[in-house]
């Protein structure tokens, strides 16, 4: 557990010294999230209608954003070599970086959501049902999106290389994420989708440090 | 206590060296010695399990490293050539997290601040590493050997480079002293270092393919 | 050992995981999560109101009557029946006794207004003479019925 | 520290050079299957089977979609098998298996999708729907697309390797859930014809010649990858000996 | 001119050294515009009026992604240091940089914008206005991008901050780049946009470049 | 011909040295020693105008550096601590584009191979730099000496690290050679190198703060 605690105090510490890194993708979130009003037009039905869906994959994709500085930067300087070199079970501190991502980049996008859900006019129950199904979404996102960054570490082309690989695995959390909300709103109850999602969560967790580790190991080599 | 048997590497498509067979005892200091490019970095690296050789083993009392890795790892410290040091920590944040990561005996704050005083960086403590100068930031890595006595393997890649004279001597003192608690010093060096410890050395362009 | 102990314990608290994994996903099955609803889901309230959604089932028959460019028909799933209007293209393959998938909005009037229609068919293929056979034989089996 | 004569033989895994003539010597006879059992199928698919009761004559879309399909799931699992065995056993042989089906399980894939959504216009009324099935089905494509993306984007073979198969493990939970999506979630893509519970929902000369385009294409996909992993193979080992030899021999033949 | 050619040459062949990362970053464009549908649901009516805001946001993006590695892998090599020291003048080797960054980014996704554009069911005359704003707004992209890349090089606190300074900036692009196609869809004829676009590219031209050279020498400082 | 008059470095909040004044003429050889973090990369910088001193000037014919840069750079060679090199390009890519943005004399496909060829890595034209081996990515680097035979200064920094021996003794024989043609060297290293060019060596500990 030495190695968990000190890498997750390191990487929230290093969060908070380039506190500009996160106020970009929240701002990139907020940015994505107000562009649609401009765009669509402020039509509220349409708003309502699309708004679930679109703070969805702009939550998506800001954590795609920053996914690919999640190991990059350890890995220039050397610091990832010392991590595998650890004597604690490498899965341990992954979880640990994990972690510290979800809680740097996902932890304040959920915080802003309900203000963001207002602009597109969504009511409270929706609005809670939507900031539940990201909370219990985005570490999903983070946990096999580390994979995709640990496999394409060091790679030309990293970040977009990266995307291409986890969207499809991405994907079916956004349908049930955003699905969730008009579950709710349809009144047939967004538990079904909670569970799934919840179910994900568990299964990567399980599943994603594992493989995580391997790529890691690959791409030192 | 480390044996390596028939040890070969290969990268890309090119076979670096082949057929090392060593064995090494505690007290040993062992040089890694070659011109530019003839595998020494890839044979250090191989020898603390970061990457498979292509042929050949490494056993650890008798164990071999790369399946049981955790217990290697507790026994060896590794300093590459980079200095892994993350930018925006200070020394002291930064010798903190590698020895908690390398579950050295000593990494509490004080045996941190300790280490970085020996190593002469006692005044930069609250400095962000990255406006460090280059022997300095070698320095913050080299602080870890005095936390981690109780490692008996060290092996180092070119620890001197960037180093001042004064502290080309202290290390090599520091060196010495491993191998006299019974330690196990591999490392290489381009540069001419005297030490108390007979160094054994170990010329890769002999097995070069 | 050590080693040892703390990668049983890795390995142990993985498969506690995929198991409530599985078992949060087997729990989501059990409840619904749905491409369409069905006709009696609708009359039960379960379906939204003022929202596009889908609903499907079977054309019913004899009910689907032309006025100008609309269509009028109702989709049932034998227990229930919801009328529908549609104005534009239906696929060749919607007819009466056969599936169908509609998109759109239930009118306060209980009638619903189809955007889209799509033919859903099952998964049996057999050609027209086995296909008459089997018609005539359920024919007859009603008729024995009644 | 002995200069102890060295026993190292560079190329010892001989796996892949004792597969190359092998795979030399299976790769057209397959071909040859594949080539009899397309004709065989496409002429009963369009001469034999009779027209549909439901559909008329657009049917016979099935004798390419349906053996696509099961083609594009299938070949993602044997690349997901060859991956682990790669991963465990770090033999070089399976992971070269794996990337020379990619491609052929990617043209499958696409070619369902294409059939797919051609066949949905006239029965559904609709190309395309976001159902789970065909949902699940693109992202498959996604998936062998970034699977090749990656084996591309990759210079070190071993690293090459590892990743690739990496990758393959995880995409391969996306084909559990393609084939189920009909049962789990109400869609618009129909239900199993063909499982392996209950007895065929067709008519016998409709499913033998499904079933016969199916094994052309397993015997299309077979000599593709045979074909393919002899060019890995010889890309793979091209500074060993033998290879030499056989590049020399294969100039000289042209 | 000699370094002009010679970085706008080494650009593109590193560009050009993994030819796949052009396809990867095309994926990522029909990806990302392929997730909306997913999200949003996929009524063709709603569709249409998102799609050229989607299509704008999938753009950016994917000009987002890839500035940041602008300057990054050459201010932590060294290399920005000798371009630095080059006789030639600072704002020309910019340009060829922003240039060949624009050319390998943005020109593949102009040739395919008109098939995402099929796929959201916009007609004729409304996809070339697409193309057409996308062509005159992604240099705008890349040259405003470029002065934020050259900020965020190194530096934390004040000039981070000024970096996100630079994300709002894209969104009057945005606006008036989706906004040209909404304009020709309602009547009002897009030229008004075209015309505050180009304007666009010409101010930035004049002077990014200048702002971006006065950036880089405090980067490296 | 280069002119240093009172030159004080600040980094940070902390003056590292002051009043270094300095007259350097064609031909000479200037050591920058001193012990780790003293100052010299930093002084190195300032010389080649990639920062602003604290204090002071420095006129390279009469001419203020800052004022004149472009002129001036026309005339320099700065090699820092970092290699500069492009990690996907090869040794010959990296070569040419460094020749190119430098303007050097020679900057052909001919010459750059020539270059690499007198370095020792004539067989290693094909890899990407990433694989290369520390020395091997610092001779890529020293490559350039050979193309700018006309650039009178020379500012390097830590030229010898990572080299072996061999590489140390042909690259000091190729900075004399420069000398002897009338050109400036000014370098800094921890390492003893022995050079036929007399060696002024300029203490910064004794201009410390
Ligand atoms: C783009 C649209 C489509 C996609 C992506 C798609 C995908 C698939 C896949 C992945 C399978 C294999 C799964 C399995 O064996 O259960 C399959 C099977 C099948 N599909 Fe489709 N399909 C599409 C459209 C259609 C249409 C329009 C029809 C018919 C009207 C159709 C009829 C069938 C049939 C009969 C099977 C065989 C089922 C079985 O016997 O197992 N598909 N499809
Ligand atoms: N993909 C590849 N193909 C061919 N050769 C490669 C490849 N990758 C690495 N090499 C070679 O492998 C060698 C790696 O050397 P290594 O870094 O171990 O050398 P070293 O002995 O530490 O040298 P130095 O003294 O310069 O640090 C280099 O010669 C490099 O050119
Ligand atoms: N912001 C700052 N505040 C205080 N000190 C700083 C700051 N930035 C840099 N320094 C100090 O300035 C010095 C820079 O040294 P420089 O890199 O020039 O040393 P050097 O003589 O080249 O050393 P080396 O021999 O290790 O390469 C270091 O001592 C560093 O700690
Ligand atoms: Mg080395
Ligand atoms: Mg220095």
């Amino acid at each position: 557990m030495n190695a968990f605690a000190a890498i997750l105090r390191r990487d929230m510490l290093l969060a908070w010294r380039s506190r500009a890194d996160l106020l970009i993708s929240l701002a990139f979130f907020v940015i994505v999230g107000c562009l649609f009003p401009f765009g669509v037009g402020a039509e509220p039905n349409q708003l309502r209608a699309i708004g679930p869906g679109v703070l969805w994959v702009a939550a998506l994709l800001s954590c795609l954003l920053s996914l690919h500085r999640l190991f990059a930067q350890d890995y220039q300087d050397g610091t990832l070599e010392q991590m595998l070199l650890s004597p604690d079970p490498t899965v341990l501190w992954i979880l640990a970086k994990v972690l510290a991502h979800w809680l740097t980049t996902a932890v304040p996008l959920l915080l802003i959501t309900p203000l963001m859900a207002l602009m597109f006019d969504l009511e409270g129950g929706a609005i809670q049902v939507l900031t539940a199904s990201l909370a219990i979404g985005t570490p999903i996102l983070s946990l096999i999106g580390a994979v995709g960054a640990a496999l394409t570490l060091g790679l030309r082309g990293g970040g977009a290389l990266l995307a291409l690989l986890v969207l499809p695995l991405f994907v079916p959390v956004l349908i049930f994420g955003a699905g969730s909300v008009d579950a709710y709103l349809s009144g047939t109850g967004a538990s079904a989708h909670m569970l799934l999602l919840g179910g994900g969560v568990l299964g990567s967790l399980a599943l994603s440090p594992v493989a995580c580790a391997a790529a890691l190991r690959i791409s030192t080599e | 206590m480390l044996q390596v048997t028939d040890l070969a590497c290969m990268r890309g498509d090119r076979l670096l060296f082949h057929g090392v067979t060593l064995n090494l005892e505690p007290g040993q200091m062992l040089r890694l010695a070659g011109p530019n490019g003839i595998g020494k970095t890839s044979m250090l690296r191989i020898l603390c399990a970061l990457v498979h050789p292509e042929h050949g083993e490494i056993r650890w009392h008798g164990k071999n490293i790369l399946k049981e890795r955790e217990a290697f790892h507790a026994d060896v410290l590794y300093l590459g050539h980079a200095a892994s040091l993350s930018e925006l920590l200070t020394p002291l944040e930064n010798l903190e997290l590698m020895a908690r990561i390398a579950c050295h005996r000593q990494s509490d704050d004080k045996a941190c601040e300790q280490a970085l005083d020996r190593i002469g960086l006692g005044e930069r403590l609250d400095l962000p590493c990255k406006v460090l100068s280059a022997g300095q930031r070698r320095r913050v890595g080299l602080a870890r050997l005095f936390l981690a006595a109780d490692k008996p393997v060290w092996i180092l890649d070119e620890p001197f480079s960037a180093l001042d004279v004064r502290a080309v001597a202290d290390l090599a003192e520091t060196l010495d002293e491993h191998c006299d608690r019974g330690g196990l010093v591999i490392y290489t060096t381009h540069q001419e270092v005297a030490f108390r410890t007979p160094v054994t050395t170990l010329d890769l362009a002999e097995y070069a393919a | 050992m050590k080693a040892r102990h703390k990668r049983l314990t890795l390995i142990l608290g993985g498969l506690l995981l995929l198991i409530g994994a599985t078992a949060l996903v087997l729990s989501a099955f059990r409840e619904n999560l749905v491409f369409f609803h069905t006709p009696t889901e609708v009359a039960e309230g379960k379906a939204p109101t003022g929202r596009t959604f889908r609903i499907g089932g079977m054309v019913e028959t004899g009910s689907i009557r032309r006025e100008g460019v609309e269509v009028h028909f109702a989709v049932t799933d034998t227990a229930r029946s919801i009328p529908v209007v549609y104005s534009g293209p239906l696929p060749d393959l919607f007819k009466e006794g056969k599936g169908a998938v509609v998109q759109g909005k239930l009118g306060t009037d209980g009638v619903f207004a189809a955007s889209e229609v799509l033919a859903k068919h099952d998964e049996n293929y057999m050609p027209p003479e086995a296909q008459h056979a089997i018609d005539q034989a359920q024919q007859a089996a009603k008729t024995v019925q009644q | 520290m002995s200069t102890s004569e060295s026993r190292f033989n560079l190329y010892h895994y001989a796996a892949p050079q004792a597969f190359y003539p092998v795979a030399g010597k299976l790769a057209p006879i397959f071909a040859v299957i594949a080539a009899a059992l397309t004709l065989a199928g496409l002429w009963i698919g369009f001469f034999k089977a009779p027209t549909d009761a439901v559909q008329g004559e657009v049917y016979r879309i099935i004798f390419i979609h349906v053996p696509a399909a099961w083609m594009s799931m299938f070949v993602f699992l044997v690349m997901a098998f060859w991956s682990a065995v790669g991963l465990a056993m770090n033999t070089r042989l399976s992971a070269l298996m794996a990337q020379a089906l990619a491609p052929t399980g990617a043209m499958f894939c696409f070619v369902a999708l294409w059939t797919g959504a051609l066949w949905g216009r006239p029965t559904w009324g609709a190309y395309w729907v976001w159902d789970a099935r065909l949902t699940s089905q693109l992202l498959l494509l996604f998936l062998y697309l970034g699977y090749m993306a990656l084996v591309a984007a990759v210079d070190d073979p071993r690293r090459r390797d590892k990743a690739g198969a990496i990758l393959c493990l995880v995409g391969a939970v996306n084909v559990p859930i393609i084939y189920f999506s009909v049962k789990w979630w109400n869609t618009l893509h129909q239900g199993a014809s063909v499982s392996l519970t209950k007895a065929p929902s067709m008519a016998s000369i409709m499913l033998s010649g499904m079933l016969v385009m199916a094994l052309a294409a397993w015997a299309y996909t077979i000599a593709v990858a045979l074909y393919r992993v002899r060019v890995l193979i010889l890309e793979r080992e091209r500074h060993a000996d033998w290879v030499r030899g056989e590049l020399t021999r294969l100039g000289e033949a042209n």
